[in-house]
């Protein structure tokens, strides 16, 4: 199969959409030119009145997105950085998120927000490194964050498709890696984790820009004769409880690895999740492996302090198998 | 536009059924009927009625927390917006929403909002999704001299500013944000001059005379319809009761009877008809008539409705559903 | 010892505070009438510099109490409804809470946020009706949320003596309960749990307006035989492991009864925290009862459903017990 | 306020400081010596010098993403400034901030920000503190013509105008919000003249010339001083560089190289020294050498200095700590 970079396969996917539909939209601040390059060539592709460079005014074009969902379009919005999303939240998780249910089912709201999520490279500090994910799940908000090209083309266009605002958290840190994706057309519906790799001794819930972490992880373990499996939800909500439980009731054992803030996290529904309903078939503590709930700083060993880490994760693997 | 008598009649229809609207809303409240809070528009009937005389039926509106008179000058049918605020399952809503997010989509009624503000940029996609469209539609964004201050109205007023978006933005100014009087919140005389930092046109009018503001809101909506671009409409108003229904109980005061006389001297529920007793066109007694009995059966109609089923709480926040979702709390 | 009511304790705490230290402003809509009664009497105590009717732009009176308070005062900021952290959200979690670690730990920023928690009245629907805190503790807001008119006072006081932002979450529902509280002077210290009841079959860790019905809901169970230990953290962050632990240490059971949604929520942190530390204690699946992930619906049958209630967590507690 | 010899050479001082400082800056990036994203002042030296000289060191000041040129020119200490973009312990900010985030509460700087319009609340809190702390203490909010158009600071321009705080807001319209030219972001010809949307006096500036912007700075800091309120300076200015140092890399286009050398000729770091020069004041060359003499000093020092401990990386969040606070990732 050909390879392709993940930024390509959301560009891709992106554009797939454009054709098939005219009713989706693009809405962001310099998504013309294209800071990152996602929406690169749609000016030229598609014309003007298919993408809108927006002011400074992330509630504003937030709030018109949903509006104009409601009138029919398809606006996929791209935020330059994820903490954009505080600016917005009113309009997105008080707004957007919950108008159907409040109007008691009327119309739709298909919003795809497309959020650049953290780890593109060191150095980016306090205000553009968040990873706010549990935050709009919390509120109801459907969220996906693929970790290969291949999940990232059929996710986003799954995202685009799907009759209700979901955010697409696309990790900077994965934008350049390449891998397969098949030409002919595909999506990947939301709600389906994958087992990225098999394993017996333990499972390692992986999110994101960790899950090649994982792997890489998972293969050290290997050479120690320690067996990992590792799941990734991939659709953060739906969130897909039978393949991790599946996976916990086999292995007895769980870490958590995900790089939102620990208080409250994604990491923390995942513990719970598995503390209420595979708990019978634990052997062991479930162990988080998160950020750390500060503002993450900007010096580069401080930084690697408080993200989580492929060798943190290998030392708690090895813990938690010490522990028989 | 030169108004011929049945509109002029059907003016004060409107405002009619606004205010009898919510003074039996008043009573269905203090009765426990109504649960919640509910913002009585009690004063203000001119505006929305003039406006929504100005609009088709395809117009986009998006309203506010006293969202009821917009959303009656619409065409919303009062015996769904009833039941609703009782909370049945003939509600608009389906008992989801309550005075506060009354919708009917249908009628390009995009919801009232009990965030102050957060309508304005709702009503801004309405209109550019109607342009893309290729239609002629217009949106109208009703906000109060409060939600004059809210940062998004601004952005939302250079947007549509910035892509001449057919959108009109009606700021009811009534004096008060709840107990804050505009007149310590803005240090500007006129909130309709705000509209030359976005480089759109900008009009106070009388929001008591329901032909003045009938007439400006014609003009800013064909302006908007003829793709020249939003305008922003004050029209300045009062609401002669509590903010909310409760207020009075609370013993809170911040305006002053003779305030309130004063203006109370302006009702266009009592003056317009006046007016057109004056020039001899129709009959308000009929009219007082036809509203009261459509009212009669729209309370009825609330009353036997029957209250949606606890099960069915978790149904309608997704278009698109997956086991599981949304997560029940047990 | 002499009774007031919940409300009356937030007041004079507010009061007390406003006398010893000069520096202490209030902020907010409405708050020289006072449509609660909380900042009721300040205006003329205290005179018009040291309380101010805000316009409605509650990210700009955000802003302005963290700049203010950079600059030595010690602002109070009352909002008017749970839902207006989401308007504020870039400058509550964004900026107040993370500038003083973005700045290296310059400064302070002792501002308090008084937020009414849902619960006042029924009907309040989708965008009144919010319970926000683990939000705001996920991005690491010191947040309390007081039962008792007691702890309300002592902890709104040692609230407005933090010398970092606190979010104060005052259920409507509480504000009309009567409770002693002490005539002198006293705080209760962030970071401290209390058991309300003690028992030894089961731990109930219940939040906020939650406590009172806990608290009956024990009552009723102990009718049965059923000895249920309730546990308030009071405090959401910090949060007092030590007590919530010991009790599920003792008694091996645990239900989490926490008014915030339920993916990513309150529950899920307590949960992920037991499941972690206490583990080997358990001898039952934890349990969560939440809120469910809606925006409260507006319609009384509908809005009974969505909340947790204490018929359901009598209902848990004898399953829970039954399971042995 | 007539200017002395010293403070005109002062103008030149801090502006080539900052230009060169900026030049080391993008070195640094492109050697990797600086982690994270920079936004260069480079050409917008002018707007920043002519402000902060007309400020107390006790007045405040908040900043943007593009802090270097304010916090120099503020006072700040280039050395302390460099360690902390290259994330060394004796940083400002100990490496917890880099760029985006420099302060320096003792000189009034309340920090960089990389929101764009976060700190224009801030500023006004500032201003409404000193005011109630009786100083006649003045705080400045930095933002750019993007900056103009996010809600926080509409509302913050008018929470300073109704309670007429000590602010003054200081637009430096550089035409650009990145790749966003001002003309379609906004639909009108002079910022400047949104002040009247909040009554009060709004004033566009040459920000290229740093005696015009020293004289309108002086007056509405004057205005500020002694009560009568904030005034809103849009300072027409432009950046010579890309919006951050990588854009060259990336191959994005959106200003015309006619345009970008059209502005360059008015480069205040080449007209004004030699205006200086033709006035016979100072000697360029001078200043020149001193500027460069500090900034080498600056680089030793950042490099020099160490890195920050690791597992210091949980300090400093809190004023107050409790154990397990804040909770680790492990
Ligand atoms: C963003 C926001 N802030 C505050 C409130 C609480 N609140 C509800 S209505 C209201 C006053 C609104 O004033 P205005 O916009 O003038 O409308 P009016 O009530 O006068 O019709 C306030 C402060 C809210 N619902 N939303
Ligand atoms: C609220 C917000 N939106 C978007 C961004 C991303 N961003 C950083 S700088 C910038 C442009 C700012 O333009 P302007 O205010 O004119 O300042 P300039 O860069 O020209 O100095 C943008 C869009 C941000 N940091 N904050
Ligand atoms: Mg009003
Ligand atoms: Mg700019």
């Amino acid at each position: 199969m050909r390879e392709i970079r993940y930024l390509e396969a959301l560009s891709e996917a992106l554009r797939e959409e454009m054709r098939r539909d005219p009713n989706v939209i693009v809405l962001g601040e310099d998504v013309r030119v294209s800071m990152r390059g996602l929406t690169k060539g749609i000016l030229q592709e598609f014309g003007p009145d298919r993408i809108y460079d927006t002011p400074i005014s992330e509630a504003g074009f937030t709030g018109l997105a949903t509006g104009a969902a409601m009138a029919g379009m398809r606006p996929v919005v791209e935020y330059q950085i994820n903490a954009l999303l505080f600016v917005a939240f009113d309009q997105l998780v008080d707004q957007a998120q919950k108008l159907r249910y409040m109007m008691g089912g009327q119309g739709t709201i298909p919003v795809t927000y497309l959020v650049p999520a953290s780890g593109a490279r060191r150095g980016l500090a306090g205000q553009h490194s968040d990873h706010p994910y549990p935050l709009l799940v919390h509120m109801g908000m459907k969220a996906v964050m693929p970790s290969t090209p291949r999940d990232a083309k059929g996710l986003l266009k799954a995202a685009i498709r799907e009759d209700d605002p979901v955010v697409v958290f696309a990790p900077a840190a994965l934008l350049a890696m390449k891998g397969p994706v098949p030409e002919e057309e595909f999506t990947i519906p939301l709600g389906r984790a994958e087992v990225k790799r098999p394993g017996d001794d333990l499972s390692i819930i992986a999110v994101g820009p960790l899950v090649p972490e994982a792997l890489k992880a998972a293969e050290q373990l290997a050479q120690e004769g320690i067996s990992a499996e590792v799941v990734d939800p991939r659709s953060l909500l739906p969130l897909d409880h039978e393949t991790i439980l599946t996976s916990v009731r086999k292995t007895g054992r769980v870490i958590l690895f995900d790089d939102s803030n620990r208080t409250c996290g994604y990491a923390a529904e995942l513990a719970a999740v598995i503390a209420e309903e595979a708990w019978e078939s634990l052997r062991a503590p479930i162990r988080r492996l998160t950020r750390a709930d500060v503002p993450v700083p900007f010096s580069p060993p401080l930084e690697s302090y408080v993200l989580p880490s492929r060798d943190r994760l290998v030392e708690e693997a090895r813990a938690l198998l010490a522990k028989v | 536009m030169a108004l011929d008598k049945t509109q002029l009649i059907g003016f004060y229809r409107t405002m009619r059924l606004i205010r009898r609207f919510e003074e039996r809303v008043v009573e269905l409240v203090n009765r426990d009927e109504i649960p919640g809070v509910t913002h009585e528009y009690v004063g203000q009937e001119a505006v929305a009625t003039g406006v929504c005389a100005a609009l088709r039926p395809d117009d986009v509106i998006t309203s506010t927390h006293r969202g009821h008179g917009h959303i009656l000058a619409k065409g919303g049918d009062p015996r769904r917006m009833m039941a609703e605020l009782m909370g049945k399952a003939s509600g608009y809503n389906r008992g989801r929403g309550g005075s506060m997010h009354i919708a009917d989509l249908s009628l390009g009624i995009y919801g009232a909002n009990g965030i102050v503000g957060a309508g304005a940029p709702i009503a801004c996609g309405a209109a550019l999704a109607g342009k893309l469209a290729r239609s002629d539609r217009v949106a109208v964004s009703f906000f109060g001299d409060g939600g004059m201050n809210q940062g998004v109205v601004h952005e939302a007023m250079n947007l549509a500013a910035i892509w001449r978006l057919p959108v009109v933005f009606v700021c009811e100014n009534n004096g008060y944000a709840i107990s804050a009087s505009i007149s310590q919140m803005a240090a500007v005389e006129r909130l309709a001059d705000r509209a030359a930092a976005y480089g759109m046109p900008g009009k106070p009018v009388d929001g008591m005379d329901v032909l003045a503001v009938h007439a400006a809101a014609g003009e800013a909506v064909e302006r908007a319809r003829t793709g020249a671009g939003p305008t922003l409409l004050e029209c300045r108003t009062y609401r002669f009761v509590g903010h909310f229904t409760a207020e009075k109980a609370r013993g809170i005061k911040y305006r002053s009877d003779e305030e309130i006389a004063r203006w109370r001297e302006r009702d266009p529920v009592v003056t317009y008809p006046a007016w057109l007793s004056q020039q001899g066109i129709g009959d308000p007694a009929l009219v007082e008539a036809e509203v009261e009995a459509l009212l009669d059966e729209a309370v009825a109609f609330a009353r036997q409705s029957a209250f949606p089923e606890a099960e069915e709480a978790l149904d309608g926040m997704y278009a698109v559903t997956y086991p599981g979702l949304p997560a029940r709390g047990f």
